[in-house]
Protein backbone atom coordinates (compact mmCIF):
# COMPACT_ATOMS: atom_id res chain seq x y z
CA UNK A 1 0.00 0.00 0.00
CA UNK A 2 2.17 2.57 -1.53
CA UNK A 3 2.20 6.12 -2.94
CA UNK A 4 4.68 7.40 -5.31
CA UNK A 5 6.37 10.71 -4.44
CA UNK A 6 7.93 12.52 -7.39
CA UNK A 7 10.57 15.44 -6.31
CA UNK A 8 10.85 18.31 -8.28
CA UNK A 9 14.00 20.71 -9.29
CA UNK A 10 15.45 21.79 -5.74
CA UNK A 11 13.33 19.41 -3.99
CA UNK A 12 15.50 16.31 -5.69
CA UNK A 13 18.65 17.82 -4.37
CA UNK A 14 17.04 18.24 -0.72
CA UNK A 15 15.66 14.43 -1.04
CA UNK A 16 18.77 12.80 -2.24
CA UNK A 17 16.76 11.04 -4.96
CA UNK A 18 13.92 11.91 -7.77
CA UNK A 19 11.37 9.99 -6.70
CA UNK A 20 10.40 7.28 -3.66
CA UNK A 21 7.34 5.49 -2.26
CA UNK A 22 5.62 6.10 1.22
CA UNK A 23 3.06 3.99 2.73
CA UNK A 24 -0.89 5.37 1.91
CA UNK A 25 -3.09 6.64 3.09
CA UNK A 26 -1.19 9.88 3.18
CA UNK A 27 -2.28 13.49 4.29
CA UNK A 28 -0.33 16.80 4.14
CA UNK A 29 0.64 16.30 7.99
CA UNK A 30 1.78 13.06 7.33
CA UNK A 31 3.80 14.03 4.79
CA UNK A 32 5.47 17.13 6.02
CA UNK A 33 6.50 14.84 9.41
CA UNK A 34 7.81 12.13 7.09
CA UNK A 35 9.81 13.93 4.86
CA UNK A 36 11.62 15.63 8.25
CA UNK A 37 14.47 18.75 7.83
CA UNK A 38 15.18 20.77 5.30
CA UNK A 39 13.02 18.71 2.83
CA UNK A 40 10.27 19.05 4.76
CA UNK A 41 10.37 22.62 5.92
CA UNK A 42 10.88 23.85 2.26
CA UNK A 43 7.72 21.73 1.30
CA UNK A 44 6.11 24.04 3.94
CA UNK A 45 7.20 26.74 1.74
CA UNK A 46 3.96 29.08 -0.17
CA UNK A 47 5.55 28.73 -3.40
CA UNK A 48 5.68 24.87 -3.32
CA UNK A 49 2.73 22.91 -5.20
CA UNK A 50 1.39 19.66 -5.37
CA UNK A 51 -0.35 17.33 -8.19
CA UNK A 52 -1.77 14.43 -7.81
CA UNK A 53 -2.00 12.19 -10.49
CA UNK A 54 -0.91 15.29 -13.00
CA UNK A 55 -3.99 17.22 -11.37
CA UNK A 56 -2.57 20.50 -9.17
CA UNK A 57 -4.29 20.75 -5.71
CA UNK A 58 -5.27 24.25 -5.26
CA UNK A 59 -4.30 23.88 -1.66
CA UNK A 60 -1.53 21.40 -1.02
CA UNK A 61 -3.51 20.81 2.45
CA UNK A 62 -6.46 18.89 1.18
CA UNK A 63 -4.02 16.12 -0.23
CA UNK A 64 -5.14 12.83 0.31
CA UNK A 65 -3.40 10.70 -1.54
CA UNK A 66 -3.79 6.86 -2.03
CA UNK A 67 -2.57 3.13 -2.97
CA UNK A 68 -0.90 4.07 -6.40
CA UNK A 69 -1.35 7.59 -6.62
CA UNK A 70 1.51 9.58 -7.48
CA UNK A 71 2.02 12.91 -6.10
CA UNK A 72 4.63 15.49 -7.60
CA UNK A 73 6.46 18.14 -5.16
CA UNK A 74 6.70 20.84 -7.26
CA UNK A 75 8.92 24.19 -6.15
CA UNK A 76 8.96 27.13 -8.15
CA UNK A 77 9.08 26.50 -12.15
CA UNK A 78 12.50 28.35 -14.28
CA UNK A 79 12.20 27.45 -17.55
CA UNK A 80 12.83 29.02 -21.53
CA UNK B 1 -2.67 23.75 -36.60
CA UNK B 2 -0.99 23.37 -33.07
CA UNK B 3 2.11 21.72 -33.24
CA UNK B 4 3.02 20.91 -29.30
CA UNK B 5 6.17 18.89 -28.72
CA UNK B 6 8.99 18.14 -25.74
CA UNK B 7 12.10 17.02 -27.03
CA UNK B 8 14.75 14.72 -25.46
CA UNK B 9 17.30 15.63 -28.25
CA UNK B 10 18.79 18.49 -30.33
CA UNK B 11 16.73 20.04 -33.21
CA UNK B 12 17.36 22.46 -35.49
CA UNK B 13 15.27 25.76 -35.69
CA UNK B 14 15.92 26.34 -39.53
CA UNK B 15 14.78 23.15 -40.71
CA UNK B 16 11.83 23.20 -38.22
CA UNK B 17 10.74 26.74 -39.47
CA UNK B 18 10.67 25.97 -43.30
CA UNK B 19 8.44 22.96 -42.93
CA UNK B 20 5.85 25.01 -40.61
CA UNK B 21 6.11 27.52 -43.15
CA UNK B 22 5.40 25.05 -45.88
CA UNK B 23 2.73 23.71 -43.54
CA UNK B 24 0.89 27.51 -43.83
CA UNK B 25 0.79 28.59 -46.93
CA UNK B 26 -2.97 30.67 -46.35
CA UNK B 27 -0.32 32.70 -43.58
CA UNK B 28 0.44 35.95 -44.40
CA UNK B 29 3.16 36.11 -41.90
CA UNK B 30 5.04 33.98 -39.15
CA UNK B 31 7.05 35.30 -35.91
CA UNK B 32 9.17 32.92 -33.92
CA UNK B 33 11.80 32.87 -31.64
CA UNK B 34 14.84 30.45 -30.98
CA UNK B 35 16.15 30.58 -27.37
CA UNK B 36 19.74 28.83 -27.34
CA UNK B 37 21.69 27.85 -24.43
CA UNK B 38 23.44 31.40 -24.10
CA UNK B 39 27.60 31.22 -23.80
CA UNK B 40 28.17 32.54 -20.23
CA UNK B 41 31.57 32.06 -18.82
CA UNK B 42 31.85 29.42 -16.91
CA UNK B 43 28.62 27.56 -17.97
CA UNK B 44 29.17 24.08 -19.19
CA UNK B 45 26.09 22.58 -19.35
CA UNK B 46 22.08 23.36 -18.69
CA UNK B 47 19.76 21.00 -17.54
CA UNK B 48 15.97 21.27 -17.90
CA UNK B 49 13.84 19.09 -16.42
CA UNK B 50 10.46 18.79 -16.54
CA UNK B 51 7.43 16.65 -14.97
CA UNK B 52 5.21 15.19 -18.55
CA UNK B 53 1.93 15.14 -16.84
CA UNK B 54 1.85 18.56 -16.55
CA UNK B 55 4.38 19.64 -18.41
CA UNK B 56 2.90 18.65 -21.37
CA UNK B 57 -1.08 19.28 -20.62
CA UNK B 58 0.34 22.77 -19.75
CA UNK B 59 1.79 23.57 -23.18
CA UNK B 60 -1.31 22.81 -25.07
CA UNK B 61 -3.18 24.90 -22.71
CA UNK B 62 -0.89 27.61 -23.78
CA UNK B 63 -1.14 27.72 -26.75
CA UNK B 64 -5.05 27.43 -26.99
CA UNK B 65 -5.03 30.38 -24.95
CA UNK B 66 -2.69 32.12 -27.47
CA UNK B 67 -5.04 30.55 -30.13
CA UNK B 68 -7.91 32.35 -28.02
CA UNK B 69 -6.44 36.28 -27.91
CA UNK B 70 -5.42 36.47 -31.29
CA UNK B 71 -6.37 35.20 -35.21
CA UNK B 72 -4.19 32.43 -35.84
CA UNK B 73 -3.55 29.85 -39.02
CA UNK B 74 -0.75 27.53 -36.55
CA UNK B 75 1.21 27.79 -33.23
CA UNK B 76 4.55 25.22 -33.12
CA UNK B 77 5.78 25.36 -29.47
CA UNK B 78 9.32 22.68 -29.29
CA UNK B 79 10.99 22.85 -25.89
CA UNK B 80 14.16 21.11 -25.23
CA UNK B 81 14.26 18.99 -22.31
CA UNK B 82 17.23 16.84 -20.95
CA UNK B 83 20.91 18.61 -20.41
CA UNK B 84 22.16 20.79 -23.37
CA UNK B 85 25.19 22.47 -24.26
CA UNK B 86 26.26 26.35 -24.54
CA UNK B 87 24.28 27.09 -27.80
CA UNK B 88 21.93 24.27 -28.03
CA UNK B 89 18.48 25.38 -28.86
CA UNK B 90 16.17 25.20 -25.83
CA UNK B 91 13.23 26.49 -27.29
CA UNK B 92 10.85 27.52 -30.76
CA UNK B 93 7.88 29.18 -30.63
CA UNK B 94 6.62 30.12 -34.17
CA UNK B 95 3.00 31.67 -34.48
CA UNK B 96 1.51 32.03 -38.31
CA UNK B 97 -1.26 34.51 -38.48
CA UNK B 98 -2.65 36.54 -41.51
CA UNK B 99 -1.78 39.88 -39.34
CA UNK B 100 1.43 40.75 -38.70
CA UNK B 101 0.54 41.91 -35.21
CA UNK B 102 -1.19 39.05 -34.37
CA UNK B 103 2.12 36.75 -35.00
CA UNK B 104 4.16 38.91 -33.08
CA UNK B 105 1.76 38.82 -30.17
CA UNK B 106 0.86 35.27 -30.00
CA UNK B 107 4.78 34.47 -30.25
CA UNK B 108 5.86 37.11 -27.89
CA UNK B 109 3.04 36.34 -25.04
CA UNK B 110 3.66 32.09 -25.77
CA UNK B 111 7.54 32.99 -25.13
CA UNK B 112 6.51 34.95 -21.71
CA UNK B 113 4.91 32.18 -20.45
CA UNK B 114 7.34 29.58 -20.92
CA UNK B 115 10.17 31.52 -19.24
CA UNK B 116 8.72 31.78 -16.27
CA UNK B 117 4.92 30.22 -16.06
CA UNK B 118 5.41 26.58 -17.49
CA UNK B 119 6.51 23.66 -15.78
CA UNK B 120 10.52 23.45 -16.45
CA UNK B 121 13.18 23.58 -13.91
CA UNK B 122 16.31 24.37 -14.58
CA UNK B 123 19.91 24.34 -13.71
CA UNK B 124 23.93 24.67 -14.45
CA UNK B 125 26.93 23.29 -14.40
CA UNK B 126 29.84 25.67 -13.59
CA UNK B 127 33.27 24.20 -12.34
CA UNK B 128 31.61 24.18 -9.03
CA UNK B 129 29.00 22.01 -9.60
CA UNK B 130 25.24 22.08 -10.59
CA UNK B 131 23.14 25.85 -9.59
CA UNK B 132 19.04 26.25 -9.73
CA UNK B 133 18.12 29.07 -12.01
CA UNK B 134 15.46 30.72 -10.68
CA UNK B 135 13.23 33.37 -12.88
CA UNK B 136 14.71 36.92 -13.16
CA UNK B 137 12.56 39.88 -12.22
CA UNK B 138 12.47 40.94 -15.54
CA UNK B 139 10.66 37.78 -16.51
CA UNK B 140 7.75 38.22 -14.45
CA UNK B 141 7.07 41.88 -15.46
CA UNK B 142 7.62 40.24 -18.74
CA UNK B 143 4.57 38.15 -17.68
CA UNK B 144 2.41 40.95 -16.04
CA UNK B 145 2.29 42.63 -19.17
CA UNK B 146 -0.48 40.07 -20.24
CA UNK B 147 -2.45 39.98 -17.54
CA UNK C 1 26.54 42.89 -37.15
CA UNK C 2 24.04 44.12 -40.25
CA UNK C 3 23.12 41.66 -42.94
CA UNK C 4 20.66 44.43 -45.27
CA UNK C 5 19.78 43.18 -48.95
CA UNK C 6 17.42 44.22 -51.51
CA UNK C 7 16.59 40.78 -53.23
CA UNK C 8 15.54 40.65 -56.96
CA UNK C 9 14.96 36.56 -57.00
CA UNK C 10 13.31 34.91 -54.75
CA UNK C 11 14.75 33.69 -51.08
CA UNK C 12 14.83 30.31 -48.75
CA UNK C 13 13.72 32.35 -45.13
CA UNK C 14 14.00 29.33 -43.41
CA UNK C 15 18.01 28.63 -44.43
CA UNK C 16 18.55 32.09 -43.96
CA UNK C 17 17.25 32.08 -40.19
CA UNK C 18 19.73 29.02 -40.08
CA UNK C 19 23.13 30.51 -41.68
CA UNK C 20 21.74 33.95 -39.10
CA UNK C 21 21.43 31.92 -36.30
CA UNK C 22 25.05 30.26 -37.22
CA UNK C 23 26.50 33.65 -37.46
CA UNK C 24 25.58 34.82 -34.09
CA UNK C 25 26.33 32.17 -31.38
CA UNK C 26 26.76 34.79 -28.57
CA UNK C 27 23.23 35.39 -29.10
CA UNK C 28 20.71 34.00 -26.27
CA UNK C 29 17.56 34.23 -28.44
CA UNK C 30 16.43 35.29 -32.25
CA UNK C 31 13.33 36.55 -33.11
CA UNK C 32 11.78 36.63 -36.01
CA UNK C 33 9.65 37.81 -39.06
CA UNK C 34 8.64 36.26 -42.29
CA UNK C 35 5.83 37.95 -44.58
CA UNK C 36 4.68 36.05 -47.76
CA UNK C 37 2.47 37.44 -50.20
CA UNK C 38 -1.10 36.80 -49.07
CA UNK C 39 -3.17 34.22 -50.97
CA UNK C 40 -6.33 36.61 -51.49
CA UNK C 41 -9.05 35.77 -53.69
CA UNK C 42 -8.38 36.95 -56.82
CA UNK C 43 -4.90 38.14 -56.36
CA UNK C 44 -2.35 37.05 -59.14
CA UNK C 45 0.62 38.60 -58.26
CA UNK C 46 2.34 41.32 -56.40
CA UNK C 47 4.75 43.58 -57.66
CA UNK C 48 7.12 45.77 -55.14
CA UNK C 49 9.06 48.73 -56.66
CA UNK C 50 11.66 50.43 -55.26
CA UNK C 51 14.13 53.11 -55.74
CA UNK C 52 17.19 51.90 -54.81
CA UNK C 53 19.24 55.32 -54.04
CA UNK C 54 16.58 56.08 -51.45
CA UNK C 55 15.30 52.38 -50.42
CA UNK C 56 18.73 50.85 -49.61
CA UNK C 57 20.13 53.62 -47.67
CA UNK C 58 16.99 53.79 -45.74
CA UNK C 59 17.21 50.35 -44.46
CA UNK C 60 20.81 50.60 -43.06
CA UNK C 61 19.21 54.24 -40.95
CA UNK C 62 16.52 51.39 -40.08
CA UNK C 63 18.76 48.87 -38.90
CA UNK C 64 20.78 51.43 -37.17
CA UNK C 65 18.27 53.07 -35.62
CA UNK C 66 17.20 49.36 -33.75
CA UNK C 67 20.27 48.82 -32.96
CA UNK C 68 20.33 52.17 -31.07
CA UNK C 69 17.40 51.51 -29.00
CA UNK C 70 18.15 47.35 -28.05
CA UNK C 71 21.36 45.81 -27.32
CA UNK C 72 21.24 43.70 -30.51
CA UNK C 73 23.87 41.04 -31.29
CA UNK C 74 22.97 41.03 -34.78
CA UNK C 75 19.54 41.98 -36.94
CA UNK C 76 19.11 40.75 -41.03
CA UNK C 77 16.65 42.51 -43.04
CA UNK C 78 15.85 41.13 -46.45
CA UNK C 79 13.59 41.88 -48.55
CA UNK C 80 12.05 41.83 -52.12
CA UNK C 81 11.63 43.89 -55.07
CA UNK C 82 10.00 43.07 -58.10
CA UNK C 83 7.06 41.04 -59.36
CA UNK C 84 6.54 37.86 -56.90
CA UNK C 85 3.83 34.81 -56.34
CA UNK C 86 1.21 34.35 -53.78
CA UNK C 87 2.72 32.75 -50.91
CA UNK C 88 6.31 34.05 -51.82
CA UNK C 89 8.22 35.64 -48.94
CA UNK C 90 8.48 39.43 -49.81
CA UNK C 91 10.35 40.34 -46.76
CA UNK C 92 12.61 38.30 -43.58
CA UNK C 93 13.75 40.42 -40.28
CA UNK C 94 15.54 38.47 -37.90
CA UNK C 95 16.84 40.19 -34.50
CA UNK C 96 19.81 38.34 -32.28
CA UNK C 97 20.33 39.54 -28.96
CA UNK C 98 21.69 38.37 -25.38
CA UNK C 99 17.56 38.50 -24.30
CA UNK C 100 15.01 37.76 -25.46
CA UNK C 101 12.64 41.22 -25.10
CA UNK C 102 15.70 43.17 -26.54
CA UNK C 103 15.57 40.69 -30.02
CA UNK C 104 11.13 40.58 -30.30
CA UNK C 105 11.57 44.65 -29.82
CA UNK C 106 13.64 45.03 -32.60
CA UNK C 107 11.99 42.98 -35.35
CA UNK C 108 8.83 44.22 -34.07
CA UNK C 109 10.24 47.70 -34.48
CA UNK C 110 11.80 47.20 -37.97
CA UNK C 111 8.95 45.10 -39.56
CA UNK C 112 6.64 47.92 -38.56
CA UNK C 113 8.83 50.66 -40.41
CA UNK C 114 9.39 48.37 -43.19
CA UNK C 115 5.70 48.01 -43.62
CA UNK C 116 4.78 52.05 -43.87
CA UNK C 117 7.75 54.08 -43.48
CA UNK C 118 10.43 52.75 -45.68
CA UNK C 119 11.00 53.03 -49.57
CA UNK C 120 8.62 50.63 -51.49
CA UNK C 121 5.64 50.57 -53.69
CA UNK C 122 3.50 47.85 -53.98
CA UNK C 123 0.78 46.65 -56.22
CA UNK C 124 -1.60 43.80 -57.09
CA UNK C 125 -2.54 42.23 -60.37
CA UNK C 126 -6.11 41.19 -60.12
CA UNK C 127 -8.10 39.87 -63.50
CA UNK C 128 -9.06 43.26 -64.19
CA UNK C 129 -5.55 44.55 -63.93
CA UNK C 130 -2.77 46.23 -61.20
CA UNK C 131 -3.91 48.50 -58.64
CA UNK C 132 -1.99 50.28 -56.32
CA UNK C 133 -2.30 49.33 -52.58
CA UNK C 134 -1.86 51.69 -49.40
CA UNK C 135 -0.43 51.35 -45.94
CA UNK C 136 -3.79 50.50 -43.61
CA UNK C 137 -4.68 52.49 -40.83
CA UNK C 138 -3.50 49.76 -38.98
CA UNK C 139 0.24 49.77 -40.39
CA UNK C 140 0.44 53.78 -39.50
CA UNK C 141 -0.98 52.93 -35.61
CA UNK C 142 1.69 50.32 -35.70
CA UNK C 143 4.55 52.90 -36.47
CA UNK C 144 2.88 55.51 -34.03
CA UNK C 145 3.39 53.16 -30.98
CA UNK C 146 7.36 53.36 -31.68
CA UNK C 147 7.57 57.68 -31.33
CA UNK D 1 21.41 69.52 -71.17
CA UNK D 2 18.79 67.49 -69.59
CA UNK D 3 17.59 66.20 -65.89
CA UNK D 4 16.38 62.62 -65.45
CA UNK D 5 12.55 62.60 -64.04
CA UNK D 6 12.48 59.60 -61.90
CA UNK D 7 8.46 58.51 -61.62
CA UNK D 8 7.85 55.84 -59.18
CA UNK D 9 4.73 54.06 -58.09
CA UNK D 10 1.32 55.40 -59.35
CA UNK D 11 2.85 58.65 -60.70
CA UNK D 12 4.85 56.12 -63.37
CA UNK D 13 1.22 54.63 -64.32
CA UNK D 14 -0.02 58.99 -64.24
CA UNK D 15 3.08 59.80 -66.69
CA UNK D 16 2.88 56.25 -68.55
CA UNK D 17 6.75 55.80 -68.79
CA UNK D 18 9.30 54.86 -65.42
CA UNK D 19 11.59 57.72 -66.33
CA UNK D 20 11.98 60.92 -68.97
CA UNK D 21 14.46 63.63 -69.88
CA UNK D 22 13.55 67.10 -69.34
CA UNK D 23 15.34 70.24 -70.01
CA UNK D 24 17.77 71.51 -67.60
CA UNK D 25 17.96 73.83 -65.30
CA UNK D 26 14.56 72.75 -63.57
CA UNK D 27 12.68 74.44 -60.68
CA UNK D 28 9.38 73.35 -59.34
CA UNK D 29 7.01 75.96 -60.91
CA UNK D 30 8.90 74.81 -64.46
CA UNK D 31 8.11 70.67 -63.44
CA UNK D 32 4.10 71.33 -62.79
CA UNK D 33 3.98 73.22 -65.72
CA UNK D 34 5.99 70.19 -68.03
CA UNK D 35 4.02 67.75 -66.34
CA UNK D 36 0.76 68.93 -67.08
CA UNK D 37 -2.97 67.32 -66.12
CA UNK D 38 -3.37 64.58 -63.71
CA UNK D 39 0.45 64.16 -63.33
CA UNK D 40 1.11 67.80 -62.86
CA UNK D 41 -1.63 67.89 -60.34
CA UNK D 42 -0.59 64.82 -58.92
CA UNK D 43 2.90 66.13 -57.96
CA UNK D 44 1.27 68.90 -56.16
CA UNK D 45 -0.53 66.71 -53.66
CA UNK D 46 1.27 66.94 -50.20
CA UNK D 47 2.85 63.50 -49.97
CA UNK D 48 4.47 64.10 -52.92
CA UNK D 49 8.29 63.91 -51.86
CA UNK D 50 11.28 64.49 -54.25
CA UNK D 51 14.48 63.51 -54.32
CA UNK D 52 17.46 64.93 -56.06
CA UNK D 53 20.48 62.34 -56.89
CA UNK D 54 19.27 60.17 -53.97
CA UNK D 55 18.76 63.23 -51.08
CA UNK D 56 15.02 63.67 -50.18
CA UNK D 57 14.28 67.61 -50.25
CA UNK D 58 12.74 68.77 -46.89
CA UNK D 59 10.65 70.91 -49.54
CA UNK D 60 10.06 70.15 -52.56
CA UNK D 61 9.47 73.73 -53.89
CA UNK D 62 13.02 74.72 -53.67
CA UNK D 63 14.24 72.30 -56.20
CA UNK D 64 17.07 73.26 -58.31
CA UNK D 65 18.25 70.53 -60.76
CA UNK D 66 20.95 71.02 -63.23
CA UNK D 67 22.03 69.02 -65.90
CA UNK D 68 22.78 65.34 -65.03
CA UNK D 69 21.03 65.72 -61.92
CA UNK D 70 18.23 62.61 -61.24
CA UNK D 71 15.00 63.70 -59.72
CA UNK D 72 12.39 61.15 -57.98
CA UNK D 73 9.46 61.73 -57.79
CA UNK D 74 8.17 59.63 -54.65
CA UNK D 75 4.24 59.16 -53.87
CA UNK D 76 3.63 57.97 -50.42
CA UNK D 77 5.00 53.82 -50.36
CA UNK D 78 3.23 50.69 -49.22
CA UNK D 79 5.69 48.61 -48.44
CA UNK D 80 6.01 44.74 -46.31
Amino acid sequence: MAVTLIFLGRLADLAGMPEREIDSPLDWGTLVEELEGELGEALEGEKVKVAVNGKLLADKRILAASDGDEVALLPPVSGG
Amino acid sequence: MLDIQLLEKGFSPGKALGLFAKAHPEAGGIASFVGKVRMDEGVKALELTHYEPLTLPGMHALAEEAQARWNLDGLLIWHRVGVMRPQAPIVLVSAAARHRRDAFQAADFTMDHLKSDAWFWKRERRADGWHWIEPREQDHDDLARWR
